[in-house]
């Protein structure tokens, strides 16, 4: 099943889902992006490059983890994890940005632009900038700005510019509202790096091709741990990058089993999530560029999302998943906040792992599943991220006092330097 | 009477003719029909109606701004259409709907252009679709005898301008520059250069817009554009200094 | 040259230095851990069995990563850097701290302590005794717990109960003599866990050789990515466990120079630093178990120390270096406070690297002498960790207003929510 | 007079020994000397005195503070021999000399041991300092007249056992259990065997400490060891209840 062999007319969709739109002035921009991703996808020194350089720099391959005090806990399939979070800057978002980045130098810009959320995309386009040499500007919403300040800090510090978006949400989609501003306005020698699966054509192709790295290693070194394949895999989905990394080099295994795990928030009903496929509120919708399932009121507004996972907290998922819903390839099922926190939790002392707080979304439900497996069945999870960036907002999370006392003194000795 | 009739009968006693904009709702509908009055006053040809939307990522800040004050105070879908119904029925120039394509997928588009016409509309701007996903919508409108406003820029090959003009008709939007609407545009060679270009792939009028803020780009344009097309500049007046801005404002410019 | 070939009767002891200066209870324990350790180190499975472990765990090997960008600038040597801050956990101290974890299995101990400063050893050893269900105790400075509570959360987090010693200094040697104090109570069930090469024989040895799987891999690394061997080895050097892990492996190669870079804090002669051997305040004692040079005033007793880098800030080195130094293998030297900083900055923007503030001592002096170098020469920097989670740290060290004023604002909302 | 002979003598009126202890300098040098008369009225036969040290890894927290706080009110090496050579004149309880290796090492073995003598004291308990490194300042001792005491303890094999035993003289102090100075032990069955197997490997006579706190403890210990090592407990009564509670502790210790 190769599903970027697009039919007739129809490049860039899945199913009805994709496609371009996008202000006529960027019509250049998305051919010229697109023919250059064509000649990078279509030559395997490129590839080869890139591979090279996520050796070199990103230090992957990244392992595979067999968890085996969890398995034995819950006594049902072995768990093995693939271990994003090894990676340079510390999570899955770095292999799209690196993949950018050389496809940035061979488009001949020297200016990056990027949205972030919870500012691990954002804090890997610093990253990346520093090291080819870019100018970066990060949008970021202001409410995250504020919330996410380690990440913030980092940015900076790298060198980017971060500019806090004082709009709408003041979150990840105004983000994108920003960075496609400053992209219509500059793109004679900008490249946008969009940071998930998602956005127009050829977006979701693009990041899902440099994110299959995560799956290629996988499947290999499943088959070399194992002698044979999962039978599930499970990965976090916010806009759908880790996951498309992982289950792309699984979908031709048909007795491989792929599940989405999206931000349940407070649960069903509360529409206070970010669950896109596995609830219903979500309908299809047209906006940032392209279409796919919304959470959206009737008109066509977006609503409010929530999740404890920052980067899971979007309105819209990518269309390549939207239309393998469809198709019934794969599974979404979503994780309330406060599963999220038991499981990383469990995760933590039982295997000294600490999951990003997105990335605990795919333990939630392997956890919840791997119980009414077989003992000879197993589980593949894609740990995207490392949580202990995260720390304010896992501390939050978990109300953690020590903690508070903490950053209070800390408050405290900023302010007596002060005066 | 359709657009294109409609434009070729006023470019008959001006030799530019002026689209104003308004975004529905904002600060209200009863000051948005109070603008429409200033404007038609002032010989404003045509009016665009921008139907708020969450995600207004081709606009400013002034109309981002305004896009999402709107939907604060609960404008819907319903209140656009009324409020253009009842301006279409009171004022002589014509309206179009601008906005996303959201709100007319979310509609579908069918309902679309029947609200539209229903309202009084002669056409519309959707900024964020562009012609490759249009086909339907072209030709329901072209059934219902409203008109589609193709927008030509200045990144526009000549082969995709063939492309555009192909399927423009009534009016062409020019963007006078890259970039959203709202900041101003240095008006020079470049600009008649592209409606030059443009002039070559279509038969439609041609507006300019993005930009446009005063009297001295009306005098630029005149000879070389069929339209000027004004928003920000209004809408940053109206904030400003209110009706009698507003009033003073399009007197100087289309004076 | 096998440093840990010993002559007879000298086993321990390199040159006047190391040995065992332990209270008589724990002879015994000494003896089986060195009886141990001399059949772990015997029995190539052992190896065999911690390298398996450290690729499906930790993500070994870590890359060896080229700094064009860096070498660039500075315009001398090529610039090369053993990527350890891509480590699980962040830095090299998991290598020595599973390698352990292996031997206390071994020993059918069930319980492990660890002294940590900086915390980084202590959240490596909570890391690790999660993952091998040992139950886990943490020594740390009541003023190191204070600063470092990122670590501390996550150790405690991971089921490690940590403790704030409150004697001395409060910092890293006081963990030291408490963690002693546990273990010579409670030896018959429990493994200490100390975090570099230094301590009683047969600590040094062993933490080296854990740590020598980092030069093993660096070297075989530059052989292929440069096709020789790199001119100069650099450092940094706190207890000095990354330094002996990367230069091991260079011990027999005369060309190559190694050079150990400590804490230089605030300058020669401001007794605020933690050089051992590249300043001449310290002298040669016997402490904490073992014989070497320490910061301690004319009666043995022990100076304050003082680094930006509290990994560094260690009132001995270990007896390895000791000798070599006077042996002339290695040369030491000393980056300030001030040096660390500027050349931390320089790091994040030219590469997109964020060493941590000990590891950034290795690249003050590289950074010095890579210009007086040819360019055809060749620079090997060991990365000894990440400093993203030094935050706080960092942010300290770098004054950010921007980082202060979120702090303040964060006191400020866990105020509200207790009221 | 050398060690040996005097707890020989001593020995022929008493069933038990008694060896005190004080931190030099804590809580200060005068009230050392007011806790050594005390020791000298309850006929206390030997007394270490602990040299602070900055490390003292080896004690519980009673002790850490005390050589913490000593150190910090600047107490010297110097300091400490001048007490010792004042309270050697003083007293009729012979002094041992009782800290850390590095403080013997810093200035010297040979140094150290002609200080030792000259201030009165007739050995020393080095708590960090194992056999395997001791032979140099044993041979020094030896030739002074001066006694290393030697730490037998719970954790010793039998082995290890003769290997320590070949090397006392004088007194071996019999660790009573696991664990730094200052909590209780229980006194129990596997205390006598230790102190079985201790006497098996030496001549010496033979201390026991760690957490002997009252009279129950030198009971059980009468008959078995030749001498009750008593350290925390004098220190935390003198913390808690001064001098006269001092004085009742000894006296009850040894009534
Ligand atoms: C660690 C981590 N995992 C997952 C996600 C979700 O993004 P995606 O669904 O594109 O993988 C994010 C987004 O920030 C992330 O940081
Ligand atoms: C990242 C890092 N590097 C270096 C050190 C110094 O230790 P060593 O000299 O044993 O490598 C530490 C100690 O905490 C550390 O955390």
């Amino acid at each position: 099943m190769d599903i970027f062999d697009f039919s007739d007319g129809r490049e860039g969709y899945y199913g009805e889902y994709g496609g371009v739109f996008l202000p006529e002035i960027l019509h250049a921009t998305i051919e010229e992006l697109l023919v250059c991703f064509r000649e990078c996808k279509a030559d395997p020194k490129f590839w080869q490059d890139y591979v090279a350089l996520m050796q070199s720099y990103s230090g992957r391959p990244t392992p595979v983890t067999h968890l085996e005090n969890l398995s034995r806990k819950l006594g049902g399939a072995q768990i093995y994890v693939k271990r994003e979070d090894l990676n340079h800057t510390g999570s899955h978002k770095v292999n799209n940005v690196m993949g950018q980045g050389l496809l940035c130098q061979r488009l001949g810009k020297r200016k990056v632009i990027a949205e972030t959320g919870a500012g691990q995309h954002g804090f890997a386009t610093a990253t990346m900038a520093a090291r080819f040499g870019f100018d970066c500007k990060i949008y970021m919403g202001a409410v995250d700005v504020a919330r996410q300040r380690p990440n913030v800090f980092w940015m900076e510090n790298l060198g980017a510019e971060v500019v806090a978006v004082q709009d709408g949400q003041k979150t990840l989609k105004d983000a994108i509202n920003e960075a496609m501003r400053d992209w219509v306005t500059n793109m004679a020698d900008t490249h946008y790096i969009l940071g998930t699966a998602c956005g127009p054509h050829p977006f979701p192709e693009m990041v899902s091709w440099f994110q299959s790295i995560i799956g290629f290693e996988a499947r290999e070194q499943m088959l070399a741990q194992t002698g044979r394949l999962p039978d599930r895999v499970y990965a976090c989905v916010g806009g759908g990058s880790n996951a498309m990394g992982i289950f792309q080099a699984f979908f031709d295994d048909d007795n491989v089993e792929l599940i989405g795990s999206e931000a349940g928030g407070q649960g069903v009903g509360s529409y206070m999530h970010a669950a896109r496929l596995a609830y219903d509120d979500a309908t299809v919708g047209v906006a940032q560029g392209f279409k796919t399932y919304f959470l959206q009121n009737e008109e066509g507004n977006m609503n409010e999302t929530h999740s404890v996972a920052a980067g899971l907290d979007y309105i819209g998922v990518n269309p390549i998943f939207a239309h393998l819903h469809d198709k019934g390839k794969v599974r979404f099922e979503a994780a309330t906040d406060i599963e999220v926190k038991e499981a990383l939790r469990l995760t933590m002392r039982t295997e000294g792992l600490i999951p990003a707080l997105e990335s605990t979304h795919a333990f939630v439900t392997a956890i919840k599943e791997a119980p009414t497996m077989g003992k000879d069945e197993i589980i593949l999870i894609n740990q995207s991220g490392r949580g202990d960036k995260d720390i304010f907002t896992i501390a939050d999370a978990l109300d953690d006092a020590k903690w508070k006392t903490f950053i209070n003194g800390k408050a405290d000795q900023y302010r007596a330097e002060n005066n | 009477m359709a657009l294109q009739s409609f434009l070729a009968e006023r470019k008959k006693d001006k030799d530019l003719l002026v689209m104003a904009h308004v975004v529905c709702g904002y600060p209200s509908f009863e000051a948005n029909m109070q603008e429409l009055e200033i404007m038609a006053e002032a010989g404003v040809d045509l009016v665009e109606l921008q139907f708020p939307f969450s995600e207004p990522s081709a606009d400013g800040p002034l109309f981002v701004n305004a896009n999402e004050q709107s939907l604060k105070a609960g404008t819907t879908v319903e209140d656009c259409f009324e409020f253009m119904r009842q301006a279409s029925e009171r004022f002589p120039f014509q309206l179009l709907m601008m906005g996303y394509y959201n709100t007319v997928f979310k509609m579908g588009e069918e309902t679309f252009v029947k609200r539209l016409k229903a309202a009084g509309g002669v056409g519309y701007i959707l900024p964020d679709l562009p012609v490759e996903e249009s086909a339907n919508l072209h030709r329901l409108s072209e059934e219902a005898g409203i008109e589609p406003i193709i927008l030509m820029t200045p990144t526009s090959s000549d082969k995709r301008l063939a492309q555009l003009g192909a399927v423009s008709r009534g009016l062409v939007y020019v963007v006078a520059r890259k970039g959203v609407t709202g900041s101003k545009t240095n008006m020079g060679d470049d600009v008649l250069a592209l409606i030059e270009r443009c002039r070559q792939h279509t038969d439609a009028q041609i507006g300019v817009g993005f930009g446009i803020s005063g009297k001295e780009d009306m005098d630029f344009l005149r000879g070389s554009a069929d339209m000027a097309i004004v928003g920000t500049a209004a809408l940053k007046t109206w904030e400003e200094s209110g009706a009698d801005g507003l009033r003073k404002f399009f007197a100087e410019l289309m004076a």
